[in-house]
């Protein structure tokens, strides 16, 4: 592959094609569909981790651009890129979904499960490059679709009403925005001097009045708000979790949520500073009140998929938390714990489909001493819980201490509230491990079978991320920060914002003595 | 005495106020009668009182084509009328008797 | 003055009534030869009102592509106009025509009634519409009007074997004789105010505004009520109470075409006269065009969450499309705002939509074209796939899922809204969309993740498959070119503007 | 030798691995005998690095070892490093040495557990743990182990995870630890954008620069003393130590005893300059609440009846003194109390391990008595325990007991005499616990039978590998007091040792009353405690006067029962009643809107009544409003 190849391009367009030769294939071939749904993921996988190797990590700006024009009218084009931003979250969409396909068996109707799956790979690797306004907004509309057939086709006994809830509730979020996107290009005509949709030229060039901005930002923020979900736009999540199908529950908690916190600092961050900065104390307090309101339901929660997905609202919190808090540590960490959560939550995910997988309940009353059954198991869930606790030297700990501490130069009391959530966490998943693994087993589940070789290996890929990047965070951490710093400072510039600084004289790296 | 009898002299209002008033009167019809031929003859009322007042607006100001308008309402007018008694004779082939009423299978 | 004192009339442009001409030739041959000859091929009155429409739509492309340059002129002393926009819009009724008798020919195969009668009516009623897109004289437009709507009178009543269908077309007849009264009231009003009933000519009395003895109100009171007669024909709330009647009960070829020729000739013509006519009393319609908007789209959207009927969904669905053509045709009423354009977009692919849905209710609705409940989608996906998956493109279309043709129509609309600044409108439309995209969630949801209820053989005619195929596709194509129709519709102008 | 620093965490990270990777294979014992390997040699290396600082002169005994650049995000530089300095060596030689004695121990008590393998996989990532903690060399690195060795002791608490107690205890352990955590962790906020490093060199560097504004220090520190206080079960966080018991006795030993509470004190002491840097009412607080600590702990362990349970109090107690202490500014008394506690502490432990193991898993001491004889060597060492936290001259506890004392009478005179009740209680009750367990007559015959034990249940004495460890460890609590004897300033060697760390920041008592006069204060300290110890003889053993164990005291003021009341009942109240809200309200909301729009719907309908003529109405209406408002415009 050489660097004029359009990759990115072609990370979107594979999937589409798979899936419609899956369409094509007919029934009678399942292998052959599966192999095919295999092939194209795992090949736009790959490509994902090349583009990761070859990423220029001094870089801060797009890379591997395409663009192309596409509504000439309405100056609208087909314009893609990827930088520190948006690099992991492509990874690990790029990693995420073969993943499933290879891992979770949706039990029946395979090859338009897989058809659908390829095509929301599309939608939401479409969403993450796109650089263009309405481009983006296609992608994250479009991704409703394939997501609503996979819970309503493959979920569980209330599957129609949770699809139905999550089409509708982020319709609308996405109904203010296609006002807002629309209104953005018409008033940047005035500073630009032809209408465009194109993100980059709109932020660079166009400035907004002050309240004109803030109404423009409110519009895109509710979409993005329903999506990551912020309190109190969520409850479609707990629904849409629990009936999703393992997959689904898994690429919704892995990506699709990310699709929004992704929105909040693309959309939000760099296209509208000034009313982003605005906005801080109210979305802080909101993304609060989410980490110790989502962890307290969480705690409460009967259902062990449903507590899971109410931790999502908790740790989406953090992020949410970080984003606006703005400082480049608070940031990187934000970008960290997008793609951490996406791993440490879609395991969890992916095994507690496992426990269904084995004792048909997501009851935790009806779960009680897995432990002494199956300890490898057990021990994965562990390593996933610790890290979804945050403990360090697993993944989630780098981005939660890193969007905390930079949030406390900028949102100390915000942060020193947020901080809580960390004892929360412990409290609801430490419980849960409790009354589902450990105790004496009952008959029912005595019979609990070890983990299987194929759901070994898929869980042991995941703990693999969660290990290195715990430990070793520097590769992703340098990728990401140019970029977070060149956010940072198109804030500071086109707003009132006054960047946190921190005293230098002692910052060096274990700094020299000073004073004696 | 000329006065007098001016005040009592027809204007253009005078047609145009009755032409209101016959319209009202079909429209109300419409709305309140259950048989569909005097549903029917309401609209056809209706018309009229259409045709009344451009007759007598292009004598106010003095423009005949207003005037030209009423042969092709009275054209369109007859034409209604074959369609919605042909309608209307369809339908009671099925059934004696007929208020509009009864012809409400379709709602919601 | 028309009629000079000599009495030769004015010249007539053969050329340009070529449409209009083919389209009555077609029905004359049908009448004619249809009594005289009682046997015919199968389909045979389909091929001759498909060749017959075929020759008018070929004229009216050719027709604009001449027009490319220049916006057109207005012929027969200014009383028709063939420009842009009325060529624009002849080419989607003749479109509409085609695809209803494609539908009419499956649709009376199967019913074996195959006869003359009703693609003569099919026929006249286009003629209706294209005099009603391009007349610029109101009332040549009523002519034209009375002419669509007592075929389609006609047609909706046209299948005596059910009940349904009778009732609509008397109700559709009385009701709409009722409306065309009230617009004739309109032009009669509008004629005193202004001593003109040309649309053009009003526009210019208006903008020289000579005083005439009447006053500003009748003008006014004219206008409302030519809204009203027209409101009722786009079926705008709160004048569309007849639609869910009608389009139910009326054969579905019927609906599909009333829905789609009827339509877009209908707001042709109110597009015409607001923008050409009453261009000077913007600030008069404007809110009244905004209010029918928002209680449209509304009243479409809502009304449709608890049906179960499936064409009375897409009666009501047709409705709050109704309601966002109103947002648009309410942004034209902005200076330099494209919401004309965008209209008669909106219009173009909504025909598609339309007509490519009602051709799946005929597949679907079996020999009775009663089976429309919903409950008769279930599984669909497992009896014919393809046919699901169609329908399931064309339902999230109308839904205004991106990458599809509805969705562009929706975006343009919007946007030009956006631009007018009647954000409220937009943001309401929107947000009525969101409603309405529950409908199709649920036809979706019945078709895809249902049981089906009948394991019966489905039987699509041909012609059916031609209708959807085209329209599935030409809503995929527009979805991912939008140019393709932009570029056209962009160029929509009046004559002699 | 130096530059070997990081072999010191690294060897039991390795042992941890392969256990982790082989354990099944390895099985019993040789999982055992691998970790206890990799402990000992960690501890090997430890004596050299030790041995290498010690050759050096005072300045240079600091060395940093950087492994790898780990957090470095704009002005955050964060390193996986490690500090070798006299503190941290300290640290890593009692943390090494006891923790290879431990495992030795547990090789035995462990034997014949199912999961015998993994208990040492536990063990060995514990230790990696704490070395991590001691040796880190920025607040980041030391909250990594902090961390690691929560969730160790989470392990090895609920190591028999069938129990539910066990369960619940370790739960309790990690979310009380956690409540401690978030102390630290904004402790780190606040020292990094105060000084904008984490480094220990830097924040130390600043405060003694006086470049760290008073309140900000005190911040720190504060925080800092709540992370402590979890971690070190101080009041009022203290209640999961007790309940940490359910963990096999080794772990009491090692994490609950030895090394992991302590790693509280030693962040204190490692941060010493902030705490220095901060308002005197800082050290005030930590004193005040050490001092309660002991005291009250003291108080409850006089009533306990579960051998380890004594014993866990009585830990908690220590740690009040090493915390009064702290606060008092004496940095290095704390440091002497914790290693001497280390040393004896962890002594009995094992000794009662090795009671419960030869009881066969009977911790009543009602049920004990008269082991003496039965358990030889176990008794012997377990005496020599006694003696040395009972304060009992010459053995290590009295010296580092005094020492606390000293400068608590110097810092406040209150908190001394509370120090003084405490050491008399604790001499008072630990005699009471030696009397019922070695002393009196044998009561665990007639109890036999309720235990269900089968065969023969005489008490039996425990393998070598178990009573190495207590021989060890009782020559150690004889000795240890000698590396901080305060006849001079030459025998003070401890003190010298430790001068370069805390040298800015220990207090100087010199010229105190209490410095001139503090033999006085010695021989008060060996009068209490041998009044301790003959009060309790006169009681339990003679029997010269009634037993007085009040319920309220064997409850521990019933402060853990209300504690565990609130949350479990308004605590978890308010959580359901927050999970109902959301069920209730916000999504209630949410599905109420579409009701609301189907009941707008089925509204709605009613007007397609199917009724031409009410059609008719409606259009009609519609006409009238169109036309209202086209005539108003007319007029106006």
């Amino acid at each position: 592959m050489h660097a004029s190849f359009p990759i990115l391009t072609a990370l979107i367009l594979l999937p589409i094609l798979g899936a419609v030769l899956i369409t094509i294939v007919s029934n009678k071939y399942l292998e052959l569909v599966k192999v095919i749904a295999m092939v194209f993921s795992v090949g736009v996988g790959g490509m994902s981790i090349w583009l990761l190797a070859s990423f220029k990590s001094a870089d801060s700006g797009f890379q591997y651009v395409s663009q192309h024009d596409w509504v000439t009218s309405w100056g609208i084009s087909w314009h893609l890129g990827v930088d520190g931003v948006s690099l992991f979250l492509v990874v690990l969409t790029g990693i995420l979904f073969p993943l499933v396909i290879l891992g979770v068996d949706p039990h029946h109707d395979h090859k338009r499960y897989l058809a659908w799956l390829l095509l929301l790979e599309a939608g939401v690797m479409g969403s993450f490059l796109s650089l263009d306004l309405f481009l983006f907004f296609i992608f994250f509309e479009i991704v409703l679709v394939p997501m609503y057939f996979l819970i309503g086709g493959w979920g569980y006994d209330k599957r129609v009403y949770a699809a139905t809830k999550f089409f509708l509730y982020t319709m609308l979020g996405s109904a203010f925005m296609l006002v807002g996107i629309i209104a953005t290009a018409v008033l940047a005509r005035r500073d630009i001097g032809y209408l465009t949709f194109d993100l980059v030229t709109i932020a660079e060039q166009a400035s907004f009045a002050t309240n004109t901005g803030r109404w423009l930002f409110v519009s895109f923020a509710i979409a993005f708000a329903v999506k990551v979900p912020i309190f109190p736009l969520h409850t479609w999540l707990p629904d849409a979790h629990t009936q999703a199908p393992t997959g689904g529950s898994v690429i919704l908690a892995g990506v699709l949520l990310k699709m929004g916190t992704y929105g909040f600092l693309r959309f939000g961050l760099y296209l509208f500073p000034a009313a982003a900065v605005w906005a801080k104390p109210v979305l802080l307090t909101l993304a609060v009140i989410g980490i110790i309101y989502g962890a307290i339901a969480a705690t409460m929660q009967t259902d062990l998929k449903r507590l899971v997905a109410y931790s999502s609202v908790a740790h989406l919190g953090f992020i949410v938390l970080g984003i606006f808090a703005i400082t480049s540590q608070s940031l990187t960490g934000s970008v960290m714990q997008m793609v951490n959560h996406g791993i440490s939550t879609g395991a969890l995910f992916l095994l507690v489909g496992m426990i269904y997988e084995r004792r048909h309940t997501r009851e935790i009353a009806e779960l009680r001493g897995i432990q002494s059954v199956a300890p490898i198991f057990s021990a994965a869930f562990m390593i996933v819980m610790l890290s979804s606790i945050g403990v360090p030297g697993l993944n989630g700990f780098v981005g939660e201490f890193l969007i905390l501490i930079g949030s406390f130069q900028s949102a100390r009391w915000w942060t020193i509230v947020a901080a809580t959530g960390v004892i929360l966490a412990a409290l609801y998943l430490l419980w849960a491990y409790q009354r589902v693994f450990h105790g004496e087993p009952d008959e029912a589940n005595s019979t609990f079978a070890e983990m299987t070789l194929r759901e070994g290996a898929l869980i042991m890929v995941f703990i693999g991320l969660i290990g290195f990047t715990g430990v070793y965070p520097k590769p992703m951490l340098e990728r990401i920060e140019p970029s977070v710093d060149k956010l940072v400072e198109h804030v500071v510039s086109h707003s009132d914002y006054k960047a946190p600084t921190t005293p230098k004289i002692i910052a060096e790296p274990h700094g020299e003595k000073v004073g004696e | 005495m000329s006065f007098m009898l001016s005040v009592v002299q027809p204007t253009s209002t005078w047609y145009l106020v009755l032409s209101a008033v016959l319209f009202g009167i079909g429209t109300i019809g419409v709305m309140v009668r259950r048989n569909p031929l005097i549903m029917f003859m309401c609209i056809e009322l209706m018309l009229n009182a259409v045709n009344l007042s451009f007759v007598a607006l292009s004598s106010q100001i003095a423009n005949i084509d207003g005037q030209v308008v009423v042969f092709f309402v009275l054209v369109v007018a007859a034409a209604e009328v074959v369609v919605g008694l042909g309608i209307i004779v369809s339908i009671m082939r099925r059934r004696t008797s007929l208020t509009v009423d009864d012809m409400s299978g379709l709602k919601g | 003055m028309v009629f000079a004192a000599t009495l030769d009339g004015p010249s007539i442009p053969w050329v340009e009534l070529i449409p209009i001409l083919s389209l009555l030739a077609g029905t004359c041959f049908l009448l004619l030869v249809g009594s005289l000859i009682p046997t015919w091929p199968r389909r045979g009155y389909a091929w001759v009102t498909g060749i017959s429409t075929t020759v008018a739509l070929v004229a009216n492309a050719v027709k604009w592509n001449n027009l490319y340059y220049n916006k057109g002129e207005t012929f027969f002393a200014d009383v028709i106009a063939i420009d842009r926009f009325s060529v624009l819009a002849s080419i989607t009724i003749c479109l509409a025509v085609i695809f209803g008798a494609l539908m009419m020919s499956a649709y009376l195969v199967r019913m074996n009634a195959d006869g003359p009668e009703l693609y003569a009516l099919l026929l006249t009623s286009a003629i209706g519409a294209l005099v009603m897109v391009a007349a610029n004289e109101l009332i040549v437009l009523f002519l034209g009007l009375e002419i669509l709507s007592l075929s389609l009178y006609l047609l909706a009543a046209s299948n005596r074997d059910r009940e349904e269908s009778q009732e609509s077309g008397l109700k559709y007849f009385i009701l709409g004789g009722f409306s065309s009264a009230f617009f004739l009231y309109g032009v009669a009003l509008i004629f005193g105010s202004t001593g003109s009933t040309k649309i053009s000519g009003i526009g210019e009395v208006l903008s020289e505004n000579i005083s005439i003895a009447n006053t500003d109100a009748m003008l006014l009171v004219g206008i409302g009520m030519l809204l009203v007669g027209l409101g009722f024909k786009v079926s705008a709330a709160p004048f569309h109470v007849w639609t869910p009647d009608v389009y139910e009960g009326a054969p579905t070829p019927v609906t599909a075409f009333m829905a789609s020729a009827g339509k877009v000739a209908a707001f042709a013509a109110l597009i015409r006269i607001l923008a050409v006519g009453l261009e000077q009393r913007v600030d008069d319609w404007r809110p009244v065009v905004w209010a029918l908007a928002i209680l449209t789209v509304f009243t479409g959207s809502i009304l449709a969450v608890v049906q179960t009927n499936v064409k009375r969904m897409l009666a009501y669905s047709s409705i709050s499309h109704a309601g966002f053509i109103l947002v648009g045709l309410e942004a034209a009423g902005h200076v330099g705002s494209d919401g004309v354009a965008t209209s008669m977009n909106y219009l173009a692919i909504y025909t598609v939509l339309v007509m490519g849905s009602f051709a799946i209710v005929l597949a679907l609705s079996g020999n009775t074209d009663g089976e429309t409940n919903l409950s008769d989608f279930k599984g669909l996906a497992k009896r014919r796939p393809a046919l699901a998956l169609a329908f399931t493109v064309l339902l999230f279309a109308q839904a205004g899922v991106p990458l599809t043709a509805g969705f562009v129509s929706k975006f343009a609309v919007i946007k030009s809204s956006v631009e007018a600044n009647s954000y409220v409108l937009a943001i309401a439309a929107m947000v009525a969309a969101v409603i309405g995209a529950y409908l199709y969630l649920r036809i979706a949801v019945s078709m895809w993740l249902e049981e089906p209820a009948s394991e019966s053989e489905i039987s699509v005619d041909p012609a059916v498959v031609i209708v959807i195929v085209v329209s599935v596709a030409a809503t995929l194509i527009v979805g991912f070119f939008p140019e393709l129709l932009l570029q056209a519709t962009r160029l929509a102008r009046f004559a002699p503007l | 030798m130096l530059d070997l620093v990081w072999l010191i965490p690294a060897l039991p990270l390795a042992g941890f691995l392969l256990i982790l990777l082989f354990g099944r294979i390895l099985g019993e014992p040789r999982a055992g005998i691998l970790a206890t390997a990799m402990a000992a040699s960690a501890f090997v290396v430890t004596v050299g690095v030790y041995l290498d600082l010690l050759s050096r002169t005072a300045e240079e005994r600091h060395h940093v070892v950087t492994l790898f650049s780990w957090l470095p995000v704009g002005t955050l530089h964060v390193d996986m490093a490690l500090l070798a300095d006299p503190l941290s060596i300290t640290m890593a030689l009692f943390v090494t040495g006891i923790g290879s004695l431990i495992h030795l121990y547990s090789i035995g008590y462990m034997h014949g557990d199912p999961k015998f393998s993994k208990f040492f996989l536990y063990l060995n990532l514990f230790v990696f743990s704490m070395l991590m903690l001691v040796l880190g060399e920025n607040l980041l690195v030391t909250f990594l182990g902090w961390e690691g060795v929560g969730a160790c002791s989470y392990f090895l608490i609920s190591f028999w995870h069938t129990r539910d107690s066990a369960a619940t205890a370790g739960k309790k352990a990690f979310v009380t630890n956690r409540v401690g955590d978030w102390g630290m962790m904004v402790a780190m906020f606040l020292a990094f954008s105060a000084v904008g490093t984490l480094s220990y060199e830097g924040i130390n560097a600043a405060a003694d620069g006086g470049k760290i504004a008073a309140v900000t220090a005190t911040g720190i520190a504060m925080m800092l003393f709540v992370g402590a206080c979890g971690k070190s079960a101080q009041l009022p966080l203290y209640i999961w130590l007790p309940d940490a018991m359910e963990g096999p006795t080794p772990v009491s030993a090692l994490i609950h005893a030895a090394t992991m509470v302590t790693s509280g004190v030693f962040l204190l002491t490692r941060m010493a300059p902030v705490l220095h840097a901060s308002y005197p009412w800082a050290g005030d607080v930590i004193a005040t609440v050490g001092a309660l600590t002991a005291l009250f702990a003291a108080t409850v362990a006089v009533a306990q009846t579960d051998i380890k349970k004594v014993l866990a109090y009585s830990t908690v107690s220590q740690l009040g003194f090493m915390f009064l202490a702290i606060g008092s500014g004496a940095y290095v008394a704390a440091i002497f109390h914790m290693v001497t506690h280390a040393f004896f502490k962890a002594l009995l432990f094992l000794g009662s391990g090795s009671v419960i193991h030869g009881m066969h898993h009977e911790q009543d001491m009602r049920k004990m008595g008269a082991l003496r004889k039965l358990m030889p060597v176990t008794g012997f060492t377990f005496i020599i325990g006694w003696l040395a936290i009972a304060g009992i001259p010459p053995f290590a506890g009295f010296w580092s007991k005094d020492e606390v004392l000293l400068y608590a009478f110097a810092n406040n005179r209150l908190l001394w005499l509370i120090g003084v009740i405490t050491a008399l209680l604790t001499a008072y009750y630990m005699t009471r616990q030696v009397i019922m367990v070695f002393f009196g007559e044998a009561r665990w015959n007639d109890h036999a039978e309720e235990n269900g034990a089968h065969g023969d249940h005489t008490p039996h004495e425990s393998p070598w590998t178990m009573v190495t460890p207590l021989v060890v460890l009782a020559g150690l609590s004889i000795v240890g007091g000698a590396m901080q004897l305060p006849f001079s300033k030459s025998t003070k060697f401890l003190e010298h040792w430790l001068e370069p760390v805390v040298h800015h920041s220990e207090v100087s008592i010199a010229d105190t009353w209490a410095y001139s006069n503090k033999w006085l204060l010695l021989v008060v300290a060996i009068l209490i405690a041998v009044s301790g110890v003959v009060a309790a003889i006169a009681v339990y053993s003679k029997g010269k006067f009634k037993i007085i164990e009040p319920q309220i005291l064997a409850d521990a003021w019933r402060y853990d029962s209300a504690v565990s009341a609130i949350v479990g009942g308004p605590g978890r109240a308010a959580f359901g009643g927050v999970a109902a809200f959301d069920a209730k309200i916000v999504d209630g909301a949410v599905n109420g809107i579409g009701t609301e729009v189907r009941a707008a719907s089925g509204l709605l309908r009613k007007v397609q009544s199917g009724l031409v003529r009410s059609y008719a109405f409606v259009i009609g209406l519609g006409a009238v409003a169109l036309l209202a408002w086209f005539l108003l415009r007319g007029i106006l």
